[in-house]
């Protein structure tokens, strides 16, 4: 369902957006990126807020910066997730971290990508929320290395195993340790 | 935790074979005014251990102001910050490995009872330094002062030596009833 | 990997020599914290350095379960304490933009005054620490003689000197008195030459260029795949500042400019830090100018502060980069999730594959170039 | 060479020799006495190697680069080089042959400093990079 396949500026090749596809519009490639400062587009207007992203196939809705504090949010499907990381890499963003959200009540766990870019003033945000006895779902430290490191501190915390992660050992938790500490039911 | 007798005793099975008597009180004067610290900052006490070994509260003025990286060289450990459950084995291999004329100062709330970090549910944090080994001088505070670090200082000299060479800072309220 | 060393005399391809594991471990002078680095070492070379975080984890996310939002504020100084006010100021921002407090703008102006003003003080302990790290021990006590001067002006109005805990939610906790503009006014005058002097002592030194100039390169593309931000991002030329890229508080109203550097090596990160606190003179400055009268903080506040439903998220600038609250609220006194995303975490995670191949001494300057607090990695 | 000089230098040689293995052997019977017995321990890793707190990972005995052995034979090459300017400075006072002692010191550390040349070539002190880093 994803489109496997290695990432094409995986190889460090400076360009943002992939060699097979166009480039998007509106992202200037980085090499000719003047250094002087950036003068800040104000965020989209309250009530036409455009999707920038509209292009990418990631279902995202505008939302009210002002407010939430990030332009776009989408929900996928937990498998739809590394896809949705690849379009992301392709379009220039960072990965800003991972969080993980343990709704006991609905028996769910959220867990949240925050995206920001370099040069556009964009945020946007990709949730999904997997079954909360066996909670997986696929990494995505192929697309983004720096995911690495949050994946394995959300595993600590909440016992959300990422499939195909390089090693899914304790990060801030003492190396033997077998608990989640920020899951609601935790008891010391 | 054995108890205040024994830790005692332990301290004299330590001591050397030869004691002498005046000889003593002059190594321990000379102890007392060169105390090496061990660099061993652990969280935001640390800076104010590095305030204090800086130029305005300049610990070199009571010799303290050689900071020991290697535990071999060093005679006091100043725990500067969180004593976490991961870091517990370490803190204690470093004790070990200090030579046995050695002090322990306890800098900061957390390194005396875990300070803000002591809650029901906690799970990560050692409360208090003195449940891993004896600890000689506890300095209050959240981060104490660089003044604190030097008041822990001379209150480590003074258990030293027996007399306090500096003199003592009475509040003013003391001071005007005098 | 190749195992065959170039620079051993034998051409004959011969065993692969062995590598050893050396700790960089949680007690290392260089590390400036309880950072834990395995370093498989091929002689004088690192092979492959993979840091070991978690020695100083303090729950920060936990304890923000488990406490309401003012309580929860003395934390947030405490995660990273060198640059207490920008961190303090992104949960406090996280929270009126949720419950839609409006702030004074006499407070926002003491906020940015105070932000930067400590911007300045971490900078300046990253100065004398980094040249710690190369060798130079004299550095450390200029930096903190003049670090000292901006404790003062802030224990003056906080009563603290590390971990103010400042901000309140709708503004300030007490108004800036005179003793307080005056000195900074003072303090600016007195930095910018000392600056200079910073430069000639230490900036122009021909051998911090030789242990700076070219070490540990890190190219933009690798800063954007391990989400890289502050000086390390400026320091390979790219403009990202979320004073400029995400507005926020007073700063649209604030003229000054990003420095960047394009080499990406060691050096064109120690003068983004250099060049910003240049920057951060200027904006006290202006801020002191234009400081509007005014109340320092919103009158009518709910007693009981309750954030409507939802996740709300506020980033700041701090010192060492893109710090990101996230408060999940579900109607409750007491935040339902605190996530708290450092700049340490994603800086160091790079150093992995930046310092490969590298000197031990240049793996060491440039993990001192990268800046790092590691009750900010490990929170 | 009469009889009690020869004593005489012996007894000289032999003090000299009982103060050296002296000065060798005393400072551990002083330890004995004076230092601790031993130290308070919580893990007992007094022993230990130090390794920043952590225990150390795999052994020490490996086999490295041959540079530190030609750095280690450069610095005997020279300390040897000192060892025997010391008697010559007592030696060669005599004004007569001033120019002539120069220049015998001069050959003596001049071939000396030919190792120098020879490491130089085979490129010791260049610590060359050993493989250009990924992303540069």
């Amino acid at each position: 369902m994803s489109e496997s396949g290695i990432n094409p500026n995986k190889s460090g090749v400076p360009t943002v957006a992939g060699a097979a596809e166009a480039t998007p519009p509106g992202s200037p490639p980085p090499a000719a990126r003047s250094t002087t400062a950036l003068p800040p587009s104000p965020p989209p207007a309250p009530q036409a807020r455009s999707n920038p992203l509209a292009h990418l196939s990631i279902a995202f809705q505008p939302v009210d910066y002002s407010l939430k504090g990030y332009h776009l949010d989408a929900t996928v499907a937990p498998e739809q997730v590394v896809w949705a990381a690849e379009q992301m890499d392709r379009e220039g963003f960072s990965l800003d971290t991972i969080t993980g959200v343990d709704w006991l009540a609905e028996g769910q766990m959220e867990v949240v990508y925050d995206y920001f870019h370099a040069t556009r003033p964009l945020r946007a945000v990709v949730r999904t929320r997997i079954p909360r006895d066996h909670p997986e779902i696929p990494t995505i430290s192929k697309v983004f290395p720096g995911a690495n490191w949050h994946e394995r501190e959300t595993h600590d915390f909440f016992g959300i195993r990422f499939l195909g992660h390089p090693d899914l050992t304790p990060f801030l938790l003492p190396e033997d340790a077998d608990y989640h500490p920020l899951r609601k039911d935790f008891t010391a | 935790m054995e108890t205040q007798a024994d830790s005692a005793q332990l301290l004299r099975d330590c001591s050397p074979l030869v004691k002498f008597a005046r000889l003593d009180d002059l190594l321990a004067l000379g102890r007392a005014n060169s105390l090496w610290p061990l660099t061993f900052g652990l969280a935001c006490c640390a800076i104010e251990m590095m305030a204090a070994g800086a130029a305005r509260f300049d610990l070199a003025r009571f010799g303290a102001e050689v900071f020991r990286p290697s535990p071999r060289q060093a005679d006091v450990m100043i725990v500067a910050g969180t004593v976490n459950k991961k870091m517990a084995p370490a803190i204690k291999t470093l004790y070990d490995q200090m030579p046995e004329p050695k002090w322990v100062i306890a800098m900061g709330n957390c390194a005396i009872s875990g300070g803000p970090f002591v809650f029901p549910g906690q799970y990560a944090v050692v409360e208090g330094v003195d449940k891993l080994f004896p600890v000689d001088v506890f300095i209050p505070g959240c981060p104490p002062r660089p003044e604190a670090l030097i008041e822990g200082i001379l209150k480590l000299e003074e258990k030293l030596t027996g007399k306090r060479r500096w003199p003592r800072v009475k509040p003013e309220g003391e001071q005007m009833k005098k | 990997m190749n195992a065959q060393a170039s620079i051993s005399p034998s051409p004959a391809a011969g065993p692969p020599k062995e590598t050893f594991v050396l700790n960089l471990g949680p007690q290392h002078p260089a590390t400036h914290g309880v950072l834990r680095v395995k370093m498989t070492m091929d002689g004088e070379y690192l092979v492959r350095a993979e840091p070991v975080c978690g020695y100083v984890h303090r729950m920060q996310e936990k304890m923000g379960e488990n406490r309401t939002y003012a309580q929860y504020l003395p934390n947030t100084s405490r995660i990273d304490y060198l640059s207490a006010m920008n961190y303090t100021h992104a949960f406090v921002g996280a929270v009126e933009r949720a419950a839609r407090i409006q702030v004074p703008p006499r407070a926002e102006y003491i906020r940015v005054i105070t932000s930067e003003l400590n911007r300045i003080s971490s900078h300046l302990v990253w100065w004398g620490a980094f040249l710690l790290d190369l060798g130079g021990f004299t550095p450390l006590l200029y930096a903190f003689d003049d670090r000292e001067k901006i404790l003062d002006l802030l224990e003056g109005i906080t009563g603290s000197r590390l971990t103010y805990c400042y901000y309140r939610f709708g503004g300030v906790c007490n108004d800036v008195d005179e003793v307080f503009l005056k000195g900074a006014r003072q303090f600016v005058a007195h930095m910018r030459p000392r600056l200079k002097m910073y430069r000639q002592l230490v900036t122009e030194n021909i051998i911090l260029r030789k242990r700076l100039v070219g070490i540990g390169p890190i190219s933009p593309e690798l800063c954007r795949q391990y989400g890289a931000t502050g000086p390390v991002l400026r320091g390979s030329g790219v403009a990202y500042d979320v004073r400029k890229a995400e507005p926020y508080g007073a700063y649209p109203e604030f003229d000054f400019d990003i420095p960047t550097f394009p080499e990406g090596d060691s050096m064109a990160r120690y003068l983004v830090r250099m060049e910003e606190m240049a920057q951060s003179l200027r904006i006290i400055e202006q801020g002191l100018a234009k400081l509007p009268a005014g109340p320092v903080r919103a009158e009518k506040l709910p007693r009981v502060l309750k954030l409507p439903a939802g996740d709300y998220c506020y980033a700041v600038e701090a010192a060492r980069g893109r710090f990101l609250v996230r408060i999940v609220s579900d109607r409750k006194e007491i935040p339902y999730r605190v996530k708290l995303r450092t700049p340490c975490l994603s800086n160091l995670s790079l150093f992995e594959e930046a310092s490969r191949g590298l000197l031990l001494p240049d793996a060491l300057a440039l993990l001192g170039s990268l800046d790092l607090v590691i009750p900010d990695i490990d929170r | 060479m009469d009889e009690d000089t020869l004593y005489g230098d012996l007894i000289y040689m032999f003090a000299f020799g009982l103060a050296g293995l002296g000065f060798a052997l005393g400072p551990f019977g002083v330890v004995y006495l004076l230092a601790a017995r031993k130290t308070r321990q919580t893990a007992n890793k007094t022993q230990q190697a130090i390794e920043c707190g952590m225990d150390p990972i795999g052994d020490a005995w490996i086999r490295y680069s041959a540079v530190y052995y030609l750095y280690a034979l450069v610095f005997v090459a020279f300390a040897v080089d000192v060892l025997y300017l010391i008697p010559v400075a007592l030696v060669y006072n005599d004004p007569q042959f001033v120019l002539r002692d120069f220049v015998e010191m001069f050959i003596f550390v001049g071939l000396l400093s030919l190792v120098i040349v020879y490491a130089w070539q085979k490129g010791i002190f260049e610590w060359k990079r050993k493989q250009t880093p990924p992303n540069s």
